[in-house]
């Protein structure tokens, strides 16, 4: 039935993925007004969701240029929702920002319009077929990142921006060099030309690759798209760019783009574990997990600013998924990707509160807020919620993702196990130190109510909080069967 | 005449490992720049070379942008910029031009070590071509972090990508290849850009991180 | 029938010690006096300073509650159980399982309990220092109380008194760690009497005193009960003493009246030698430092300890 | 059956959180909110009681929510209802006392709530049976009791308890998802009924017993994991300090009892000495801070810990018997630990009800402005006199008759074969006994200084009594004291089905002995009868009281204190809670706290005062968490230069990291 809705769409839904965000931008570009633009912006998102759910119904056959497969569908669908609620709740934060003239007019058309270019480099990305598309993509992703973090045009933003386009720009170099090894390695298997850098060609055909090739190009793989991830010690950019940019892109940046590139490097995981001969990449991307968890966990305590606070900790949930993704495993994988997608609603979902909370004490530094729970209930408590749920307490999905990481682990290598076991810990006591000092006592700053869009909040909480409860069956199977190709 | 065609490719690519060399010997801005427009003027002759062999024409185009941008546009540009904003004429290096030196040469090794590795499977040409494709990244992201202007770190991460695209049109048959230099230009040119816009005078740290770390409150 | 004689033996039991306590104390102060080359009160004389005290009206401070009223009876009342546990001439007492050792001393712990709680009831200095030394005293003596009772119970196999003396009867043999364990209790029972070294009943300067500063607001009947109460504790820890050390003499259960009487002949006289030592050894010291005290009973503690461990070591020791 | 309705009781639980949330917060909708989870913990307590008594076998029941492919299983067998019982007694009294202490809360949206959920994750806890759900509500209950111990938020120091709180539950649940990674095997079966069958190897059985030790000493409290409780437990309202330290203590316990002796199979031999040690180690330390605590609720905190660690003595002790084969042993030692767990729930809740009712009727938790309570208070005097002597192991309450069964157990171990149990043993009776003896001494200061004696400061004259509800559950927790003090059989008898499922043994049944004794091994060795000690105390003071009244003058006289005749009205003179410390502070302190006493006296003739300064330090505090806190503050603080690098640097990082790699890519064949 619904199939058959599908199927009569004027758009095939592989293609609407990346048509509507890609209209939505050229046509945000053009038009003035905030109010209509945020309304068109949310209903771009929303359009761009429906399509991507379409495509769990409507699968296209793999392409030379786009495939959707169990593993992107996931990560389609994640984005075009974290997408789509950012989307609400920008359209309530940056009307408050263009009230208080930290924004202008041009600045909106312009976030507008890279708000939904970011979409379609992502949908891109996630839905090519081709490792050099899919790098494009990246870039081009980056790209517009780079622009709205400096935004505001600020001298730190303006800094943040710099310091993650330089950084960004040498990973994508790197990350370049690694596609282009990948291709010299398929030339003389696929043969010359094009089909040696579609992917599904490339992985049935991955055992006849030079192992040695292969390796060389994972390194530089793991790298470029590693330095996307955010991984320590690549990491340098992402803190600022979180901190500093408009927080809806804090948002996107740590509930959509980590994500993204961590799909690359699962992809060339996938490609490396087709070939028996060539190094095993778990060990690699567990030791830099490992790092950054740990690394992570210790930087948190001496943050004095909320919103790159919950940065340093999206490195450390960074980590944690490369972690579980590094050991394999059907647990460990089925822990990874329910731990990718339970951080990316709870960190968005954090940012949404603190975005409002940013903006209604007028400050982003932790010491010169206090109390919300008192002054701001709601925004207080999701705060608390979305904090206690990102540090692994549960009900909250992040807690099963921890518990079947870490006690699959031990059972493995339980060394490993009790690292990460500290690293998480040393995390949780600087998240919770903070989110009492900012959540509890004697209220300080603002205490305007505040015109805030409850629902993406509240949306994803409870998303969080169901999945620690109960996860439902046919997602269950789809995530294991994700977990088995990972591989 | 494949012989030629291999050892002329591979001339030009070892000419291009040296030139990096070269770049990181100067010590001197302007001598910096000419080298860099040396070093865009062989890659585009390789890349020219490899359009004939490989009769690819629309390699020409990126030899063509190699050319025009990176040999003559750029270069200009950042003298302009080094003589507007008054930049220092001398490079500060970190651990002295011989140590750099030294540690260029330690990493061309370790690039050849990488791909030589890489037996069989893969054609010689691809390999020897790789291998001096990796020393000239390596050696760029080598003047990267041991180049304290920010004129002579853009300079590096320039002739890094030289380095790619030699990479990238030594890879026969490689789709896109012109769309990466073009995208790759198009980069190159925002960073300059962004040195001249932002005033990044002596080097890209020259922003106060104290002071604005101060500002940010990340400091206690 | 039996059930009558049995309880009527346990109703002697515990009129025998209720009575004889103040003798003994009579007759420690008139030792005592002799040995001092003094004339000294009449052996009766504790009876009646309690019978004077029970005359006298009661002056109650403003401020006492009724604790400070009720604490008197509680005190006599745990004593008393306490005491009439413990086998003086006879031992399979009918009710002499309800408590053991242990629960002996928590009985008097009990005691303590609320003879300090009093103590700090009216609001007084004194009575805190009184309150805060007894228990200070207590934090020591009780773990040595307990480890002594505890070698004694591993020697014996028992921590029922009747079983204990039954065992030391049969099997009396001289061994380390129950020389060690009376040597403990004298220290302990010289401490929680207030008996000099550790304190003096007598004394008259304020600064010195533990169990009399505890004391010092009550009048009439409650200290009459108080005294009482006092008097059996020392009658208590001499039975102990002589049950589980000295058990000579003690009528076995169901002996018939002519056994009991020679039991409690054989008490009376064991008791007396007792009060004797106990009064030789108390005009041959001076008085320590209160904080002196802790040491000694330390040396109780460590005793107590090192008893238990060479049992726990061997059975043979 | 009585899981289904368990599973019900605990929904409904949550519907009552979930209505706290939703509905206006009168006084009338908190009294129907405690009301209702007063009614919710008696079914749950009946149905536990049934099960127990009836000697039901284990139930058990899957529901399809949490881990997907496991899905949440429960179980209640034995050890389960017996704790149940523990958790909803005390929620029950609380609840009740709530309704009406309870009202008078500040922001009751911050308590109520939580509350009910704090409740339902200590009763899914006990029921859980397999390691997710059991973690899951072990975070739970976590997480809600830390939101009530920072509900009155205001306060600064409260929030901070709340965060020590949070971190060390942290880092026990990291430890017990250790455990269970290590019990559920590569394979992953998290199932408790997979990991009883399984056979553990003897080091991985050894390590896991480690970490459960660990894993649930620092929930329950145990030394050097025990910073936390003094800190928390006062934090909260006080039926809630009174649900953490009576009850949420006894989980813990219970979390150490199904892991150790329900999953993990035969003992060795040394994990007795190790929690015999450091139950002994916490037992001392633990009454040594209350000795010298002068908050109220803090002080009952501390002696909190002493009573854990009396209880893990037990454990250890029945541990080194079930390594033995002494099953009767066994059987004593563990009955007496989870006896006296349930007599701590008692007695230890019915002092923080009364700690908050001095907190209610005076506003004051500083026993030093306290005082003459007794006047004021006469009925919150008494139960708390009750509460002091039950909890100070005097018979014939409760806490003697538990403790006297630890010290038979003590008396049975030179039957031990090892020598470091033999050696150990002795040792760790002696420093139980002084425990006993030092909890005597730091109830008689509290009882002493807050209720007896003088008022010392305004609040303290003009303290009130508390409401009907808090009274009645006071002394309903009385009365039970005094029940399971006189009639300790009874109790025994209830746990043998427990002690058959931790130990394979159980006591021999006492209910049948004559005149209702206790009687552990044969009453040769030893007995004890509660009911006949009340009995005879009773009798004996009838007599007196009556022989007294009959004989002696019944005149009586108010006058003023007599002290000597140097009476002083101020009330300032009288003893304080610090000086009644000072001597065993002079005796213990020394060592372990490093007490140093400075006399600052003024010259001769000088007219200011003379000082005493007492300065004490925390020794676990200085030696562990200071130094943890000293360790991360300077790793971070190394660290986080890397946040204020240049480009230059961060690229040199990316750089190195590219170098290693490919060195290691060409190194490795």
């Amino acid at each position: 039935m619904i199939g058959e809705i599908v199927a009569a769409l004027p758009l095939k839904p592989i293609v609407a993925v990346l048509a509507i965000p890609a209209c939505a931008a050229a046509l945000l570009a053009l038009l003035p007004g905030y109010r209509l633009t945020a309304a068109l912006n949310v209903l771009a998102g929303l359009l761009t969701l429906v399509a991507a759910l379409s495509l769990l119904v409507e699968r296209p056959a793999p392409g030379s240029y786009f495939f959707v497969d169990d593993l992107n569908i996931v990560f389609i669908v994640l984005g075009t929702f974290v997408g789509f609620t950012t989307s609400v709740f920008s359209a309530s934060y940056i009307g408050h920002e263009i009230e208080i003239g930290r924004l202008t007019a041009v600045n909106l058309r312009f976030y507008h319009a890279m708000y939904q270019a970011l979409m379609f480099a992502m949908n891109l990305a996630l839905t090519a077929n081709n490792i050099g598309l899919m790098w494009v993509a990246i870039e081009l992703a980056t790209l517009t990142t780079v622009l709205m973090v400096g935004i505001y045009r600020t001298h730190e933003a303006l800094e943040a921006a710099w310091k993650y386009f330089i950084l960004g720009s040498v990973g994508i170099a790197l990350a370049l060099f690694g596609t282009i090894l990948v291709y010299m390695t398929a030339r003389p298997v696929v043969g010359e030309g094009y089909d040696a850098m579609v992917w599904t060609l490339l992985v049935s055909r991955a055992p006849d690759f030079a192992p040695e090739l292969l390796n060389v190009a994972f390194i530089f793989l793991m790298l470029g798209y590693g330095t996307k991830v955010g991984l320590a010690p690549l990491h340098a950019w992402l803190p600022d760019a979180h901190a500093e940019g408009p927080t809806p892109i804090s948002a996107v940046l740590s509930g959509l783009l980590l994500n993204v590139a961590l799909y690359a490097v699962l992809r060339f995981k996938i490609l490396l574990a087709a070939n028996p001969a060539t190094i095993a990449p778990g060990p690699l991307m567990v030791v830099l997990g490992l790092l950054s968890v740990i690394f992570a966990g210790f930087m948190l305590y001496q943050r004095r600013d909320i919103k790159r606070l919950f940065a340093y900790s999206s490195i450390e949930h960074m980590g944690l998924i490369a972690f579980a993704f590094g050991m394999g495993g059907p647990v460990a994988n089925f822990a990874g990707l329910l731990h990718m997608t339970m951080h990316s609603l709870t960190k968005s979902a954090i940012f949404f509160a603190i975005g409002h909370i940013a903006q209604v004490k007028g400050t982003q530094k932790l010491a010169e807020i206090r109390g919300i729970t008192e002054t701001h209930p709601l925004l207080g408590w999701g705060l608390v919620v979305g904090v206690a749920a990102i540090a692994g307490l549960p009900p909250a999905g992040v807690f099963t993702s921890e518990f079947l990481i870490i006690s699959s682990t031990f059972a493995r290598n339980p060394a490993l196990a009790a690292l990460l076991a500290f690293g998480l810990l040393i995390a949780f006591g600087a998240l919770l130190l903070r989110l009492s000092q900012v959540a509890f006592g004697e209220p300080l700053g603002g205490k305007a109510p505040v015109e805030a869009s409850y629902v993406p909040l509240i949306a994803h909480l409870s998303l969080v909080l169901a999945a620690g409860v109960f996860l439902p069956g046919p997602l269950v199977r789809w995530f294991q069967n994700v977990a088995g190709m990972l591989n | 005449m494949v012989q030629f065609s291999l050892d002329f490719a591979h001339l030009l690519a070892g000419g291009l490992v040296l030139i990096s060399f070269m770049l990181l010997y100067q010590d001197r801005m302007f001598g910096l720049l000419n080298v860099f427009a040396l070093h865009a003027v062989v890659l585009s002759l390789s890349v020219s070379w490899q359009a004939y062999v490989q009769d690819a024409p629309h390699l020409y185009i990126t030899a063509a942008i190699a050319l025009g941008l990176k040999a003559i546009l750029i270069p200009i540009a950042l003298h302009r910029v080094v003589v507007r904003l008054g930049i220092h004429r001398e490079i500060e290096t970190v651990g002295g031009i011989g140590l750099t030196m030294l540690a260029g040469m330690g990493l061309v090794a370790l690039s050849m070590v990488v791909m030589l590795r890489v037996t069989g499977a893969a054609d010689p040409l691809a390999r020897e071509d790789l291998a001096f494709a990796l020393s000239v990244i390596l050696l760029g992201l080598l003047m990267m972090v041991t180049r304290r202007n920010a004129v002579s770190q853009i300079i590096g991460f320039m002739s890094l990508e030289n380095g790619l695209i030699l990479a990238a049109t030594g890879a026969k048959g490689m789709p896109l290849v012109v769309e990466i230099s073009v995208a790759f230009s198009v980069l190159v040119a925002l960073i300059v850009i962004g040195v001249f816009l932002f005033r990044i005078r002596e080097r890209f740290d020259s922003v106060d991180i104290e002071a604005l770390d101060e500002v940010r409150g990340d400091r206690s | 029938m039996d059930l009558m004689l049995e309880l009527a033996i346990q109703g002697v039991q515990m009129a025998i010690v209720l009575t004889a306590a103040p003798l003994l104390l009579g007759f420690t102060r008139a030792v005592r006096a002799r040995l001092l080359s003094r004339q000294g009160p009449p052996l009766l004389q504790p009876y009646r300073d309690l019978a004077r005290l029970l005359r006298k009206e009661v002056v109650l401070a403003e401020n006492a509650s009724w604790l400070f009223r009720s604490a008197p009876y509680m005190v006599l009342a745990a004593t008393w159980v306490a005491a009439s546990v413990v086998p003086t001439f006879a031992t399979g007492l009918y009710f002499s399982w309800t408590a053991d050792l242990i629960a002996i001393t928590a009985l008097l712990g009990s005691a303590r309990f609320f003879m300090a709680l009093v103590a700090m009831d009216v609001g007084t200095s004194f009575g805190g220092i009184g309150a805060s030394r007894e228990m200070m005293f207590a934090t020591l003596a009780e773990p040595a109380m307990l480890m002594i009772f505890f070698t004694v119970a591993l020697v014996a196999g028992s921590t029922e008194l009747s079983y204990v003396a039954n065992f030391m009867l049969t099997h009396a043999s001289l061994r380390v760690s129950l020389g060690l364990a009376l040597f403990a209790l004298i220290i302990v029972a010289l401490a929680e009497n207030a008996r000099i070294p550790v304190d003096n009943p007598a004394t008259h300067l304020e600064l010195t005193m533990v169990h009399e500063a505890m004391v010092l607001e009550y009048s009439g009947r409650h200290l009459a009960v108080i005294e009482l109460a006092a008097a059996l504790k020392l009658l208590l820890y001499i039975s102990l003493i002589v049950c589980i050390f000295f058990p000579w003499g003690i009528a076995p259960h169901g002996a018939g009246p002519i056994g009991y009487a020679l039991g409690v002949f054989a008490y009376l006289s064991k008791a007396t030698v007792a009060a004797v030592l106990m009064v030789l050894f108390e005009t041959s010291i001076a008085k320590m430092r209160v904080f002196r005290v802790p040491e000694f009973l330390g040396v109780a503690l460590m005793l107590g300890l090192l008893g238990i461990l060479l049992r726990f070591m061997s059975r043979s020791f | 059956m009585a899981l289904h309705l368990a599973q019900w009781c605990i929904l409904a639980l949550a519907f009552v959180a979930i209505g706290a949330v939703v509905a206006p917060s009168s006084p009338r909708t908190i009294r129907t909110f405690y009301a209702a989870c007063a009614a919710i913990s008696i079914v749950v307590l009946a149905l536990a009681a049934r099960h127990l008594l009836t000697q039901a076998p284990a139930e058990t029941s899957r529901l399809p929510i949490g881990l997907p492919w496991i899905g949440a299983r429960l179980r209640i067998d034995a050890i389960s209802a017996f704790f149940q019982l523990i958790v909803n007694f005390g929620g029950f009294a609380a609840s009740l006392y709530a309704i009406g202490y309870g009202v008078d809360e500040e922001s009751p949206k911050r308590v109520l709530p939580f509350y009910a959920i704090f409740l339902a994750g200590m009763n899914l806890v006990l029921i859980a049976d397999d390691a997710f759900t059991f973690l899951a509500s072990w975070e739970f209950m976590s997480l809600s009791s830390w939101a009530l111990v920072v509900s009155r938020h205001r306060d600064r120091e409260n929030v901070q308890a709340g965060y020590v709180y949070l971190l060390m539950a942290a880092f026990g649940t990291f430890a017990l998802l250790l455990v269970f990674g290590l019990l559920a095997g590569a394979d992953g079966h998290y199932g408790f009924s997979a990991m009883r069958s399984a056979s553990h190897a003897s080091g991985l059985a050894g390590a896991a017993m480690v970490l459960a030790l660990v894993a649930t000493g620092s929930k329950a409290g145990l030394a050097p994991l025990h910073v936390w409780l003094p800190l928390a437990h006062p934090a909260a309202p006080s039926h809630v300090s009174a649900l953490m330290s009576g009850v949420m203590t006894k989980v813990a316990i219970y979390g150490f009892v199904r892991i150790v002796f329900d999953l993990l199979g035969q003992p060795a031999w040394w994990w007795g000495l190790v929690v015999l040690a450091i139950g002994g180690a916490t037992a001392t330390l633990g009454v040594l801070y209350a000795m010298f605590e002068r908050d109220l609720k803090r002080m009952l905190a501390y002696s909190t810990v002493e009573n854990v660690g009396v209880v893990f003595v037990g454990l250890g002790l029945a541990l080194a018997f079930k390594t033995n084969g002494m099953g009767s042993a066994a059987a004593l030692a563990f009955t007496a630990a989870v006896f006296h767990a349930l007599n701590h729930s008692l007695f230890k809740s019915l002092l923080f009800f009364g700690a908050g009712a001095v907190l209610h009727g005076t506003g004051e938790r500083d026993i030093e402005k306290l005082g003459g309570l007794i006047h004021t208070m006469p009925q919150t005097a008494f139960v708390f006199l009750g509460g002091c002597l039950a909890i100070s192991a005097l018979p014939p309450l409760n806490g003697f008759a538990s403790e006297w069964l630890l010290f038979q157990g003590i008396l049975l171990s030179p039957d031990v074969p090892q020598w470091g149990l033999k050696l150990a043993i002795p040792a760790i009776g002696a420093l139980l006994a002084l425990a006993a003896a030092l909890a005597g001494a730091c109830f008689v200061r509290a009882y002493g200084v807050a209720f007896l004696g003088r008022p010392r400061s305004e609040c303290a004259s003009g303290a009130h009594e508390v409401d009907l509800f808090s009274r009645g559950a006071m002394f309903l927790l009385l009365a039970a004291c005094v029940l399971t003090g006189i009639l300790p059989g009874l109790v025994i008898d209830a746990a043998a089905p427990v002690t058959i499922a931790a130990v394979g043994e159980s006591m021999p049944r006492q209910v049948s002995q004559s005149w209702l004794n206790i009687v552990p091994i044969a009453a040769s060795r030893s007995s004890y009868n509660g009911l006949l000690v009340m009995a005879f105390i009773a009798f004996t003071t009838i007599v007196a009281v009556r022989a007294i009244h009959k004989f002696a003058s019944d005149r009586l006289r108010r006058a003023p204190a007599w002290d000597c005749g140097f009476p002083n009205a101020d009330p300032a003179t009288q003893y304080t809670a610090a000086s009644f410390a000072q001597p065993i502070g002079r005796v213990f302190g020394e060592t372990v706290f490093r007490t140093r006493e400075k006399v600052d006296m003024p010259a001769p003739g000088a007219l200011r005062p003379a000082r005493l300064v007492l300065s004490m330090r925390d020794p676990i505090w200085d030696a562990i968490y200071a130094r943890i806190h000293g360790a991360v503050d300077y790793v971070s603080g190394r660290l986080n230069v890397l946040q204020f690098l240049t480009i230059r640097l961060y690229l040199s990082l990316v750089f190195a990291v590219l170098i290693a790699l490919l060195l290691a890519v060409s190194i490795w064949t």
